[in-house]
């Protein structure tokens, strides 16, 4: 039943040490607000899990809170490379990352048998393809009826699963709307949840067939406007694009991550503190 | 071959488009492919259908989308669904006339590396990887790739085969059970390349 | 692309003998006035397809079109039996009908694997249960990760599926809400398409990730206001439960059942026709 | 046994409606459980969550529903879902505590036939089929059982088991590997009962 919390304490009580984590969004409500706030409180040796790692795996790579990332397409998306993502992968810094990669099909599949309690999903994939030579984790069953082979892949179940979503009301009932990616699955995928939101209202006047995480299928819900920038929240908000391109100089080199991040993300308390100190970042820069 | 007051990505753009028929239902990634089509849209193929890997089916944006999950998307679709429907029912589901995507690195029979340069356990450059290129690459009825020429983009063999064109040549691809027919061309800013139709190799055409 | 067409000539084009069919619609939408016109065109040896064979079903076995059924529940909702899906089965009359017969689980997952592409499905299931005994199409198949037996279902792919919705706008994309069921998926297995729905508008106005079966992926629509009576349509109508009491009495012998069908359905022209000879019948009754 | 002023099947209603707790996710067949949860929603356990298989999670009805998919559920509902959906995110995925249905036969292990009376082939009476049962019995983590009592209802060898309680008593059931606990109550007219603890055979306790 979910519980309405601040996301410092729904952070501090649901995501642990060691944890397999997705946070997902897939271009749409990224939920950046609680990625900062796992780097903030310091969580180690996370195994994450995201079909598009963008900035903020980036940011918790950079940060050395990560062991190992299930993946199918890191990159920034429009501008370029994930350099913190790169280094771990290429150099080892500032610890090795052990990958586990997939395609998009493969991982929404995936999360569509985490949320089924299924061990694994069937699909036709992978033919050609050298992904599987280097992937373990993708195999083969035969059709019982035809004899065809189809590649199967392990259902994603996450420890916990994060999720930005538009609306929650009093009790704890989620809607969200617009592009869905795979939230969703992730969070019936997962053993616990966090859905962060734009507002809390009374009643969520959700229309026919939405897509609503009833508060007994979601552990925590944190109100956090904006928790989404710089991606958007459909009806909110616009994409900020700013932040995607000036992350190309941020995170190129180690030193300069680092600076900002502590500038940004570590002495700030929260979002609307990163938000306020990367605005004065912003002005100074473009003064 | 560039004419002046155009640059090569608007013409690689203008030729992408060139080759949508009007209805088609295509399955674009985000940058060079999704302005092609939309341009087709806008101009000869008001009908061409678009769907998003992020959930958009139908989408018909009036501003060029910046990522493959623009609010613009959303709202102007026919309808929005899922990521994992988009994969299930309509890419495996068989229902994508062309799928439309760029490339980092292609070989002479357009199988595509969009996952590293180098060793893949020590690579020298981490590329982002798959995305939902093999599967559109297998499913849909055709595809259409655009990229940048040059020496690193196409090489005699890949580092890794991130998605299936013509595997080594010839009926390779048949053989393999892959369910399209594959590439159909390759749009550069040098000129547009196509399969020979025995070989498979692909081959200067304009 | 969708052709908007007569409900009569839909189905002249689109079904044809010999041909599996699945009308589906789960309780909501169910579409009736199709299966009244597969009847009164005389469409013979027909693979049926449908979770929960009810009325209209009982109809087209009973006279005689039917060779084959794949199901999961066949009976008079809130009423009692089908009397002439029992007498098919257990008498042969008017011909004998060969059962493939599962739980709803199975076909809902058959449907869509159907509409993925796959041949088949994997759920947990049967466990238990007598039904793998008697239908050789229910197996298994072990996950190559955990070990773990699983059943597995063939896909259901028809020649043609047939549903009713409430709305298509004038280019043939149809909207449905409420109850969904199998219709979406039930529709994308097959290789063709009937949509009857309540009315044609100008524009559809779907709501934020609305069920939408944009018209390339319908072959036909038609204009069917009242064609899911006597089940109802969400915002158009109610059930009616008087006619599925009836049927009880309609049904249960042969020859009042042959009379009722030919006075009704094979002497009226369409479902309009079939509606107003129905209510004289009714109020004869209450007279 | 019979209450004056009530009939037998209130009577069954409203043991049922006693044994769901407040809060409890409940997985319902029409008839009966229907009723027997709505009761139980407007009386004791304002916050149960009733789930019907044709899609609607968390239906309010204030009419009892007709049928499995009657509007009322569907307008009353925190939302509507796809009937795969229903069986694969929500039965499937673990999240049912409680599923309650009816049955027309049942053995002394509480394993139940819904499918035919006689032989398969060729039936003495054949009943509607399993519908949802099989897995609702499989993954709820309990199952409440109403049904009628009576030489019919009640027989010592099922002919057809369509949904497994107990299967041969004992550890049968856990031994097969079903998730759920299994059916904790069979609600009759003329009593409720359990089954055993060791045996697992049903035993009358009300």
């Amino acid at each position: 039943m979910a519980e309405i919390l601040s996301l410092r304490e729904a952070v501090a009580r649901l995501v642990r040490d060691g944890d397999t984590v997705a946070l997902e969004g897939f271009t749409h409500l990224i939920p950046s607000a609680a990625g900062h706030e796992i780097i903030r409180q310091g969580r180690r040796d996370l195994s994450l899990v995201r079909m598009t790692p963008d900035l903020i795996y980036d940011q918790l790579i950079g940060m050395g809170a990560v062991k190992h990332l299930r993946f199918s397409w890191g990159g920034n998306p429009g501008v370029g490379s994930l350099y913190r993502f790169r280094d771990a992968v290429e150099k080892g810094w500032p610890r090795p990352l052990a990958v586990q990669e997939h395609g998009h099909a493969d991982m929404a599949n995936a999360y569509v048998a985490g949320a089924s309690g299924l061990p694994f999903a069937i699909m036709r994939g992978y033919v050609g393809s050298d992904l599987p030579h280097y992937n373990d984790q993708i195999r083969t069953v035969t059709c019982p009826f035809t004899g065809e082979k189809l590649a199967a892949v392990p259902a994603i179940r996450p420890d916990v699963t994060v999720i930005h979503a538009q609306k929650a009301d009093r009790r704890g009932n989620v809607l969200l709307w617009g592009v869905l990616g795979v939230q969703k699955e992730a969070v019936l995928a997962a053993k616990r949840s966090i859905v962060t939101v734009e507002e809390i209202v009374d009643e969520l006047e959700a229309w026919p067939n939405a897509c609503v995480l009833p508060r007994w299928a979601v552990t925590a819900v944190a109100l956090e406007p904006g928790g989404a920038f710089p991606s958007y929240a459909q009806g909110y908000y616009k994409r900020d694009s700013w932040l995607y391109q000036a992350w190309e100089e941020i995170s190129r080199e180690r030193e300069p991550f680092l600076a900002w991040m502590r500038r940004h993300v570590m002495e700030t308390d929260d979002f609307a503190g990163f938000r306020r100190v990367l605005d004065e970042t912003r002005r100074s820069m473009a003064a | 071959m560039t004419a002046p007051g155009y640059n090569a990505s608007e013409i690689m753009t203008v030729a992408a488009a060139r080759r949508l028929n009007d209805g088609a239902v295509c399955f674009v990634g985000i940058g060079l492919p999704s302005t092609a089509a939309n341009l087709a849209r806008l101009t000869h193929a008001p009908d061409v259908v678009l769907i998003y890997e992020s959930g958009p089916i139908g989408a018909k944006p009036k501003a060029l989308p910046l990522s493959i999950g623009d609010g613009e998307l959303a709202e102007t679709a026919d309808t929005v669904v899922s990521t994992p429907e988009i994969f299930r029912y309509w890419l495996q589901g068989g229902r994508i006339d062309v799928g439309f995507f760029g490339a980092a690195q292609i070989d002479r029979f357009a199988n595509i590396n969009t996952t590293v340069i180098g060793d893949y356990a020590r690579p020298k450059v981490r590329l982002p990887g798959a995305g939902g290129a093999p599967e559109i690459a297998a499913m849909a009825k055709e595809v259409l790739i655009i990229l940048k020429h040059g020496r690193k983009a196409f090489v005699e063999k890949l580092d890794f085969v991130t998605s299936a064109g013509f595997l080594d040549g010839g009926d390779a691809r048949e053989r393999a059970g892959l369910p399209g027919r594959g590439p159909t061309a390759v749009i550069t800013d040098l000129g547009i390349l196509e399969p020979d139709p025995v070989t498979r190799e692909l081959t200067l055409v304009s």
